[in-house]
């Protein structure tokens, strides 16, 4: 009664007007058959933006490049850009909305752990193909995903050989807390059981947390030999700098983290990172051809300024894997391409990388390398030759609690 | 006044079952989902538009029904036995808080009972103190950032971050199939409309004249022999209860909770729905939720960096030059026809 | 019925009330005068709850009122006005009578929709003589009409014990006199305290009345006998010239 | 047994930035009753003018300017409409706070930025690093300023005398509005010194407004309705149970507590700690 006339119809016209938005990937007919479509879902918007627009910029920059060289199977990619706008749920969302309306050939996409989880069930549910590009804390293997960063055991386990062979004995864990550090810090701990390490502590901080005189009073005090460093985007920045300033030198006590990369030690500021060192399985200073011609394109595309980093070779090495594997297949049909795919192997940014059919993962060199002052990461160790993947570390006598199905 | 509402009836009616015919199963799922922001939203409109209390923590009681589904739907769907989430974390018995919500009664009761009990424990806090307009705001919100510490850091018992999802099933009905999602919507719709018409009996009845009342002068109101903190407990927790239910509605429609979906933004977020629907109207309220929701996904398919900009601009205007919202545009707008 | 005893009330060091005595009678109607500042609100706030005294006791009907929140304080039978009448404005005449009317419900039982008026808003609606506004929103009402409003709704609450705070302040001498009258007949069945300045209003309508100054009970008597007191007059005409008796 | 005795100081060097982020907002909230949620995005300003000037102590004066002309037309261009409305105040600097964050993206990029900081602040006393004395240095001296300006001005008087009683102020000869632009400008400016100060310890970039603003708030409400006083002691309070929570739990653990303790401090004392007494029904 109190209700006005107009605000009720409006409603039902929004209603309405929600079921006559025309569905514009639907107009097939309109499709031009020289066109393949591919989805790109990251984070355009929100906290993650900083870290995932470069991984879509790369992607699109392998997409360019597969189409100056003729497409594939003479069609021309069309890249379909989505915001996941750090946001999981919106990550379904939208994985939805390329499978079912612009029923896009596949998607690369992803970053966080917990985004890959929220697309997972989407990407099964409709039998389609989801690359991501990011290492991960393993123990999962889907049909339709492939993971084209490293499992724990191509970072996190060399990581801590890294640190055995350097004599690191004690060593303290520091993380964000979610998915990744946790499941990264059990690993730690099963390998330091095993290869007489002591574990001094253990510490997670909520996502996007800024202030650390505790956490690094709590470290100083226990004195490791080694911080082995799990923080999340800009908790590193505050992180590093309060510990740089707590008087903290990278030789007396040096961080080992596997989520900085050059892109994060610009905004971490050089000075306070220098010499510490990450372990990825790539550096913009790796030194390969297919490398060298990477980063001129890249910094051709985007500008001199900018830097490459593992999840961004990853993801631009995800779009050039699916297209071999396309062309293997000769069809984009989703089961055809995933049997294609097993055994590609191709020179990469990285290195050698093989798809390894069975857990559809990546077989990958591990690198260490220590941060430069100039901000770039130089290699000082690596595993000699591509690791094969092992998400459930089943190869690993001492992780035997840790990767039940 | 029935006869007046007949019409609006009969077109909601129809506009329940063409929805369903007209929309691709895609668009069907996300319209579901915009309803249950609009329940939500109801909540709002009572809570803020009625009676004043600005609840910037309402994502708080959403996510608290929304995870009350969701333990119900990984038990149901691991029988009994340990959902994927916890073997991830090292989890090795089912914790005893989880045991319960195998039952999808106890697991649909918690789904409301929970937000409503935190709002009254949280309502009889702080209102018997007089805690009241920005305080109050301030203080819900911070409960937000608060829930979503507790949530993530709780990792074995809930997910963490990631939240739950892989949901494949509801009482047997497969999730991922188009007829059960329709269904769905038709659920959704249909407790939308009956909470709709429930809501607005309260705010019409005298507890509705009490609450305007309070907003306008709670001090007055004591007064008057009522204990306003009484009142406003009691709206609160209504407000939370109808939060609590469109969570529960949300996880099987979505396939996904998180932490992310109520903290301190979404929170906001759809407080600005309200706003901008208009809040002093029930249906206000619920349009603006239907209204942003579909501006959300199509602005942010077509150009996604622009949607903040939007948001924000939208809320600035609606707040400056039209904040009794769109219902307040069509409301002068009838009233100029008419005169 | 009511029994104040040596109420005491400091504001930052302030004595707003120093000692007051009071007692009113069943069924008396008294007023309460004395110049700005000398506490008259003040002591009708500790009654009804607003103002916890520092020390002192307030007795009604055999209950001790000090230390009980507001709105239970009405329902042992207090009702009051405010010097700046505060009405629903969102709300019709009759809305802010029927919420008056409706404190002794039960919550659960208000979630009805109403029907029909009650016989108590029905009364005060016959008395403050505002029947042809009922379905009007309060917010247009006059400044007046506001006032009769909120003494309609003190009615309609039924209460034992009246406290109006300048029922007639800034009314028109015809508002002033439909004032007046409807006070001497609620007087007939009620006890009623009156806050009030005009002292033309008082001699017309007042017996019995009590003068405070500086937080302390000047002196009490009949209007006779406190105007011929020199200590009012003094009061009134040293001090604060504006305030003076027959303004 | 060191590690107990370290968190004190940390405690109180975690008060200076708590302090220090919900001073401005004593100000406007407390002053001015406006509930400023861009409150973040001008302390996001004010690290971002050092981030432009690259020295320090050249942007604490620049980041005052920029952050206060930045609140003053804030005050001007919209909030002044919405006087006695708070709540409509709070969304609508909500809105404010989406489009300056959007904007920091666009000018500058998503990915974090990076201060370098003065050389003379390396090195520390104890378990205190020279750029957390220089934050906690920095809160006292906004304090004292703020109180020196309400006490000891004849600016700052007027603004008291606007707080306490508008009306009579208007009688008496000033202004209002002027009194809101300067407290605005103030207020706001505050915030860019906390932002310059900030980029001594932690992130530079977008979102950097968000990280803060819960926490302010938190102190201004426990502290009492824009009182300095009650900021202060708050702020160490909150600091302390910080500091102490987490040394004995966790990082997560902590900030609930902290929430947990405001709440159950508003049941014993619901004006927040300081606060004055008021004989007005609102």
């Amino acid at each position: 009664m109190r209700t006005p006339r107009a605000l009720v119809s409006a409603l039902l016209l929004t209603t309405l007007a929600a079921c006559g938005s025309p569905p514009s990937g639907s107009g097939s007919s309109a499709d031009a058959q020289d066109e393949i479509k591919v989805g790109v879902l990251h984070s355009l918007s929100g906290t993650m933006a900083i870290s995932e627009v470069t991984v879509r910029d790369a992607e699109l920059l392998a997409i360019e490049e597969i189409n100056q060289a003729g497409g594939v199977l003479g069609k021309k990619l069309v890249p379909v850009v989505e915001d996941g706008a750090s946001d999981w749920p919106t990550f379904a969302e939208k994985a939805t909305k390329l499978i079912r309306q612009d029923k896009v050939a596949t998607v690369f996409g992803g970053w966080t752990s917990a985004s890959r989880k929220a697309m997972l069930p989407v990407f099964e549910r409709y039998k389609s193909l989801l690359w991501y590009p990011v290492q991960y804390e393993g123990l999962e293997s889907s049909p339709n995903i492939f993971y084209t960063g490293a499992t724990t055991n191509q970072q996190i386990i060399p990581g801590l050989d890294y640190l055995k062979e350097q004599g690191k004995k004690k060593i303290f864990l520091v993380g964000s807390d979610y998915v990744f550090p946790r499941t990264a810090n059990k690993i730690i701990k099963a390998y330091a059981a095993a290869n007489g390490m002591q574990v001094l502590g253990e510490e997670y901080t909520p996502l996007g947390h800024t202030e650390y005189s505790t956490l690094v009073n709590k470290v100083v005090q226990a004195g490791p030999d080694a911080v082995f460093n799990t923080l999340n985007g800009d908790s590193n920045v505050a992180f590093f700098k309060q510990l740089k300033s707590a008087g903290v030198s990278a030789e007396a006590m040096p961080v080992l983290s596997v989520s900085v990369a050059e892109e994060e030690v610009k905004g971490i500021g050089v000075d306070n990172i220098a010499g510490h060192p990450v372990a990825w399985n790539y550096y913009q200073t790796t030194d390969t051809p297919a490398n060298q011609a990477f980063v001129k394109a890249f910094k051709a595309a985007y500008g001199e300024d900018k830097v490459t980093s593992d999840p961004m070779q990853a993801g631009y090495n995800a779009v050039h894997l699916w297209a071999e594997a396309v062309k293997k297949a000769g069809t984009t049909e989703v089961e055809a391409v995933k049997k294609a795919a097993g055994g590609i192997a191709l020179e990469r940014p990285e290195g050698l990388v093989t798809i390894d059919g069975e857990n559809q993962h990546l077989y990958k060199t591990a690198r260490i390398g220590v941060i430069r002052p100039d901000g770039l990461i130089e290699q000082v160790w690596d595993s000699g030759e591509p690791i094969k993947p092992d998400p459930y570390l089943k190869g690993y006598s001492w992780a035997g609690g840790l990767a039940e199905e | 006044m029935i006869k007046r509402n007949l019409p609006f009836a009969a077109i909601a009616v129809i506009a329940l079952v063409a929805a369903p015919l007209l929309l691709e199963p895609f668009r069907l799922s996300l319209l579901a989902k915009y309803l249950c922001y609009a329940i939500v939203a109801l909540g709002i409109g009572l809570a803020w538009g009625q009676g004043g209390m600005l609840t910037l923590g309402q994502g708080v009681f959403f996510g608290l029904g929304g995870y009350a589904m969701a333990m119900y739907l990984k038990l149901s769907e691991s029988g009994g036995g340990l959902p994927d989430f916890m073997v991830w974390s090292g989890v090795e018995e089912l914790p005893a808080l989880w045991a319960p919500f195998a039952n999808p009664v106890f697991a649909l009761t918690m789904a409301v009972a929970g937000p409503v009990l935190l709002a009254v424990v949280l309502g009889t806090l702080v209102f018997r103190q007089r805690v009241r307009g920005a305080y109050f705001a301030i203080l819900t919100q911070a409960l937000a950032a608060a829930m979503v510490i507790l949530l993530v850091g709780q990792q074995g018992l809930t997910g963490g971050t990631n939240g739950m999802t892989n949901f494949f099933e509801l009482f047997g009905a497969d999730l991922a199939d188009d007829s059960t999602q329709r269904v769905l919507y038709l659920v959704v719709a249909g407790v939308l409309g009956v909470l709709y018409l429930a809501t607005r009996q309260l705010v019409n009845s005298r507890f509705g004249r009490l609450l305007v009342a309070v907003r306008d002068g709670e001090d007055r109101v004591r007064f008057l022999g009522y204990d306003p903190a009484l009142v406003k407990t009691v709206t609160f927790a209504v407000s939370a209860g109808l939060a609590g239910l469109a969570g529960a509605l949300f996880v099987p429609v979505v396939g996904i909770i998180s932490p992310a979906l109520l903290g301190v933004v979404p929170s906001l977020e759809l407080v600005v729905a309200v706003a901008v629907g208009g809040r002093q109207v029930l249906a206000g309220a619920v349009l603006g939720a239907v209204v942003m929701g579909y501006a959300q996904t199509t602005f942010s398919e077509q150009f996604a960096n622009g949607w903040l900009y939007l948001q924000g601009a939208l809320f600035i205007l609606v707040m400056t030059l039209a904040p009794k919202g769109i219902a307040g545009i069509l409301g002068r707008l009838r009233r100029a026809r008419t005169a | 019925m009511l029994e104040l005893r040596d109420v005491r009330v400091v504001f930052d060091g302030f004595h707003a009330l120093d000692g007051v005595d009071l007692t009113v009678a069943d069924g008396e109607l008294r007023f309460l005068i004395g110049p700005n500042g000398a506490g008259k609100t003040t002591l009708i706030d500790v009654i009804t709850g607003l103002t916890r005294p520092a020390a002192g006791r307030v007795r009604f009907g055999g209950y001790d009122l000090v230390g009980r929140k507001e709105h239970q304080i009405v329902r042992l039978g207090v009702g009051r006005t405010f010097q700046t009448s505060v009405v629903f404005e969102e709300l019709t005449v009759l809305e802010n009578l029927d919420l008056a009317a409706c404190f002794r419900k039960p919550l659960w039982s208000l979630a009805g929709r109403r029907r029909g008026v009650s016989d108590a808003v029905a009364e005060a609606l016959a008395r403050t003589g505002l029947e042809p506004l009922a379905g009007r929103s309060a917010g247009v009402l006059s400044h007046g009409q506001r006032q009769w409003l909120e003494i309609g709704m003190l009615l309609a609450q039924r209460p034992r014990l009246l406290l109006l705070d300048e029922p007639v302040a800034g009314m028109s001498k015809d508002e002033r006199d439909r004032t007046g009258q409807l006070l001497t007949e609620i007087a007939d069945d009620h006890t009623v305290i009156v806050v009030e300045h005009d002292m033309e209003f008082l001699r017309r309508h007042a017996s019995a009345v009590t003068v405070l100054h500086e937080g302390r009970v000047l002196v009490e008597g009949s209007v006779e006998q406190v105007s011929a007191d020199p200590r009012v007059q003094e009061v009134y005409l040293g001090r604060r010239p504006s305030d003076a008796v027959g303004k | 047994m060191t590690a107990v005795v370290n968190q004190l100081p940390i405690g109180l060097s975690i008060a200076a930035v708590l302090l220090l982020v919900a001073l401005g907002l004593t100000v406007t909230f407390g002053q001015m009753g406006v509930i400023n949620m861009a409150h973040g995005e001008f302390i996001m300003a004010g690290a971002y003018t050092a981030f432009l000037l690259g020295d320090l102590l050249l942007a604490l004066p620049a980041a005052f300017v920029v952050a206060g002309l930045m609140g003053l037309a804030l005050e001007r261009g919209a909030i002044r409409h919405f006087y006695g409305r708070p709540l409509d105040t709070l969304l609508l600097t909500w809105g404010v706070s989406l489009v300056l964050q959007q904007l920091a993206r666009d000018l500058f990029g998503a990915p974090n930025v990076q201060v370098p900081a003065p050389s003379w602040l390396s090195g520390g006393i104890g378990i205190l690093p020279y750029n957390r004395l220089f934050i906690m240095a920095l809160a006292v001296a906004g304090v004292a300023g703020i109180w020196l300006y309400l006490t000891r001005t004849r600016l700052g008087r007027r603004t008291q005398a606007v707080v306490q009683n508008r009306r009579l102020a208007a009688t008496s000869g000033i202004d209002p509005g002027r009194v809101d632009m300067l407290t605005f400008f103030i207020g706001s400016g505050l915030a860019g010194l906390a932002g310059v100060a900030l980029t001594l310890i932690g992130p530079v970039g977008p979102a950097l407004g968000t990280y803060y603003i819960v926490d302010a708030f938190l102190v201004v409400v426990a502290g009492g309705l824009g009182q300095l006083r009650g900021a202060v002691l708050a702020a160490v309070g909150l600091g302390l149970l910080n500091s102490y929570a987490e040394f004995w739990s966790d990082a997560s653990l902590a900030k609930v507590l902290v929430f947990a303790a405001v709440i159950g401090f508003l049941q014993v004392r619901p004006q927040g700690l300081v606060a004055l007494r008021s004989r007005a029904l609102t």
